[in-house]
């Protein structure tokens, strides 16, 4: 059916089919803003309220604690700042790890410049948080403890309920960045004893530019977007009717596949890793090996460099074969001189970070597409070897071990 | 992002391995960062290249370059090929993307220090 | 065709059909982020390349000026916050007038909080700020001026070009929040002597959740959403492709029409203004009676309460009208006890705030439609005051003249 | 937002008007506040309301809460209409949204007012 195999789900899903039947009346023809009294507007309030609950029924949360953002960007940036905002007066100091995504750390080090302390804590070479690193960080003027469920990268899965049992007992809110692990894994709010989620829609086969925050009853947060009083006065502006629709839609459709899926995911993952492990050398698998997203997979490749791996297997030689869609950590796409962070934060040696590959898998993915993906990237990986110029079979470097210094890449030149 | 002349080298490079018993070697970049290549030429009596091919390690830019720049070099003299540079390659290839025209984009560089190798030598 | 008279697009507009179809191939085929480097991402980039251009071209700036967001709420408080952050250091004073929508005046609220200064210029009668009083209110620490483009409610449009030229030459970045006038009236932003300007794709016929901010180049400007590098590092988060492809087509569209459109729709407005004029009493039009925008009609009439004339217009009792929807001022509708700040800015008592209805045209209201909506007000207007206890024919309250003090609504019960 | 009894008495309000010779009246509200309630009654002799009417300015749930609140004191003894509760006409009217209960729904205070100043004419 598709003339090509998306394997970047991590990056953004395929839109639901479903999901896209769902919205598609809101646009055109129910196109009533909420806010307003007549049946127009009666039939968006009541979609929305909907969704609200769907979403809601999906994380164990009450309709009443969900608050649609236009994404897990917004939402994170909500969490850290508003809850900085609102309890700026009890204490300035944050922790998260040093693995977060940009948008965690790039509002905490916002706050940095606004005269915040935010502890980043280690992360092991599984890329793990230690529960009781967060216990030693919590200080009394500690407002807020954000940490991410599943790594985008790596995947990761942090002990996120022991975290937010420790955040509780000091009554610390606990943020929980659930980006990648809503809709992939049962995600419950109160198991967590977490006070903030985030929820982003295009990441389970929902719409772009929606997502959620879950706010806890009781939380104090400023809002972030100030204006009409839309979501009880802590989100303004009009809703995007359509979007939460979707979202909601995808939350149901994530729902009711929860009891099979993740499985058969892990079960894909597994499969997918340990193909690799057994017929390939001088790899690395880079996160947790099972305290993990089922739908991830991240592998270092000695001597050769992530995009030119990515590249190939989107752009195969041959007519015949599909074009694989992965992506990889090098900084060859982050538009920077710098690997990924997250892989350095492992002690991933620089030149292996540069060699990286993630696999991300959804409901859509099948066991073809796996073997298709493997036999791919055996071709290609022996290739690009085969052209490289440092590239030594049984070099050792991939045995995991703290990474090396980095170089100054600009004067290297 | 990347033209179709960059992809068209990069999925079948011109003239990538090593150079036999070669008069020059160039390597230039480093695997921290992520780009390593590897130029080797054959000069023949009048100063010409004869042969060059190319290893490298790098992003899709780097392999497209290096292949492209191994197509320019060959069979121009010494001095002619000291003058391929980095903007000639990537125009050759119908540019590159601005974020990869510096840092891989270092095949003329390990062209230079091949030849610059091969005249130590002699 | 439409089986309801829909004559509240300030609030919001329904998507143009054409829209729509530009907007589909995104969420199911083309579903690919447009920062990844393999075909489905490069699709997306040049769909959003294309907008951003389509954008660009409608409001006279270059594409690498345009910020696509969430909408009109994140554009200005982006702007407001944005710009705010960026320049603390050389001064904390802000000009805005007292008129402005919620988006404007809460997150300068905000910031006085946080030890700003903000000047709330008074408008006349009409709704108009007088240019000389911004370049008066105008100081050395002042950092920021925003102005309405066209009043939401209202529709008077201010002098914004007067305005920007005065900022401009006291080099004070220059905010305007277009989000009603752009894709209704022409707007350059050159001619506006703007350096931000606010857009909202669901005001004129593009998709719910979508905006941008126009920034222009050399200005100073923190972002909101922090993360990723999206949209050159001013605003994170994952495009919303068919979002931002709807908003480009909406500007393309309503490009093509700016030659007639706003004539037409003139006309119209002037048609039912006459009409009520001519055929009522004891009634009041708001806002200025040619600095007005195009589509938007806002009386307010004696001895009736704003919601009931609404929801009557909106229910009628014949099967044989068409639903009609308008909206009001009254505080019935806002969650408050307050009427619209906007009309009580202007002078109007208070109780013929409560009484006030808005119309807002667009492109698919007709000059039936307007004959309709018009005997239908009549009917309503009429049968309401016979309903009123304090209606009395000619009692001049409609005079223009200033408003009362209001009441404590919430003890007078 | 509005249920559809609180639709059917906004639309079709009973007993709008002013009875004649009314033997009291009661007014509450405030055009400042949008909302202003006039209730008048008849009584007979076994202090029954014989009669009720109402005029209102104000929102759907003004008119609403007043047409209902006169059809369910219609033939009720005062003793009897005086308790009826803003409650009981909200709940007559299948709910009422939840920031109108307060504002809007001032009717059973009207008629009592109008109550009220009977007993004070007697
Ligand atoms: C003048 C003005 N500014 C800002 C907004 C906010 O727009 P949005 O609700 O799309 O964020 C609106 C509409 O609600 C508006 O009319
Ligand atoms: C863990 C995590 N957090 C946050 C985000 C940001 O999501 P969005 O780009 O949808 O705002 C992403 C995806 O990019 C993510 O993977």
């Amino acid at each position: 059916m598709t003339e090509s195999i998306f394997m970047d789900n991590a990056a953004t899903t395929r839109t639901d089919p479903e999901v896209i039947a769902a919205m598609q009346p809101y646009g055109n023809e129910k196109f009533g803003s909420p806010a307003t009294l007549y049946a127009l507007g009666s039939e968006a309030k009541s979609a929305i309220d909907g969704a609200r609950q769907n979403l809601a029924d999906l994380i164990g949360a009450d309709p009443r604690e969900i608050f649609f953002t236009s994404g897990a960007t917004e939402s994170n940036n909500w969490a850290i700042k508003g809850v900085a905002d609102a309890l700026e007066s009890r204490g300035k100091h944050i922790i998260t790890n040093e693995a977060e995504h940009h948008s965690i750390l790039m509002p905490c080090r916002y706050l940095e410049k606004k005269g915040w302390e935010v502890t980043y804590l280690q992360v092991d070479g599984d890329g793990l948080v230690d529960p009781e690193a967060v216990i030693k960080a919590m200080r009394d003027d500690t407002v807020l403890v954000t940490m991410v469920h599943g790594n985008h990268e790596i995947g990761t899965i942090q002990p996120i309920a022991e975290i937010g049992a420790a955040a509780r007992a000091r009554k610390v809110p606990f943020h929980v960045n659930s980006a990648q692990a809503v809709g992939h894994i049962p995600v419950d709010v109160d198991e967590l004893s977490c006070d903030l989620l985030t929820v982003s829609g295009h990441k389970f086969h929902g719409p772009k530019g929606v997502g959620a925050l879950y706010v806890r009853r009781g939380v104090r947060i400023t809002p972030l977007l100030l204006g009409g009083g839309q979501e009880r006065k802590r989100r303004a502006g009009t809703h995007n009717v359509p979007g939460i629709v979707g979202l909601g839609k995808a939350a149901e459709l994530a729902r009711n596949r929860l009891d099979k899926e993740p499985a058969r995911l892990a079960e894909l993952r597994d499969y997918i890793i340990d193909s690799i492990e057994n017929n390939m050398e001088d790899i690395r698998l880079n996160g947790h090996r099972t305290k993990r997203l089922p739908n991830n997979v991240n592998f270092s490749f000695d001597g050769i460099e992530g995009e030119s791996i990515m590249l190939s297997l989107s752009y195969p030689t041959s007519r015949d074969k599909k074009p694989i869609y992965v992506s990889t950590g090098s900084a060859c796409v982050s538009g920077t001189l710098e690997p990924s962070h997250i892989l350095l934060a492992l002690g991933v040696p620089v030149e292996l970070a540069h060699g990286s590959v993630r696999v991300s898998l959804s409901r859509e993915n099948t066991r073809e597409d796996a073997d298709s993906f493997l036999s791919a990237l055996y071709e290609v990986v022996e290739r690009l070897r085969s052209m490289s110029p440092v590239y030594k079979r049984g070099s050792k470097k991939c045995a995991s071990g703290s990474g090396s210094d980095g170089c100054d890449c600009e004067a290297a030149t | 992002m990347y033209t179709e002349k960059v992809m068209d080298h990069f999925q079948n490079p011109r003239n990538m391995g090593e150079v036999e018993d070669a008069d020059g070697v160039g390597e230039v970049g480093n695997p921290q960062c992520g780009d390593v290549m590897r130029i080797t030429i054959k000069v023949d009596d009048e100063e010409r290249i004869e042969d060059v091919k190319f290893k490298t390690l790098g992003c899709g830019a780097a392999i497209a370059t290096s292949s492209m720049v191994t197509e320019m070099a060959k069979g121009k003299t010494l001095d002619e090929a000291e003058e391929i540079s980095k903007k000639s390659v990537a125009d050759a290839l119908g540019g590159l993307p601005p974020q990869k025209m510096h840092c891989s984009n270092l095949a003329s560089d390990g062209l230079k220090k091949a030849i610059e190798d091969y005249r130590s030598r002699s």
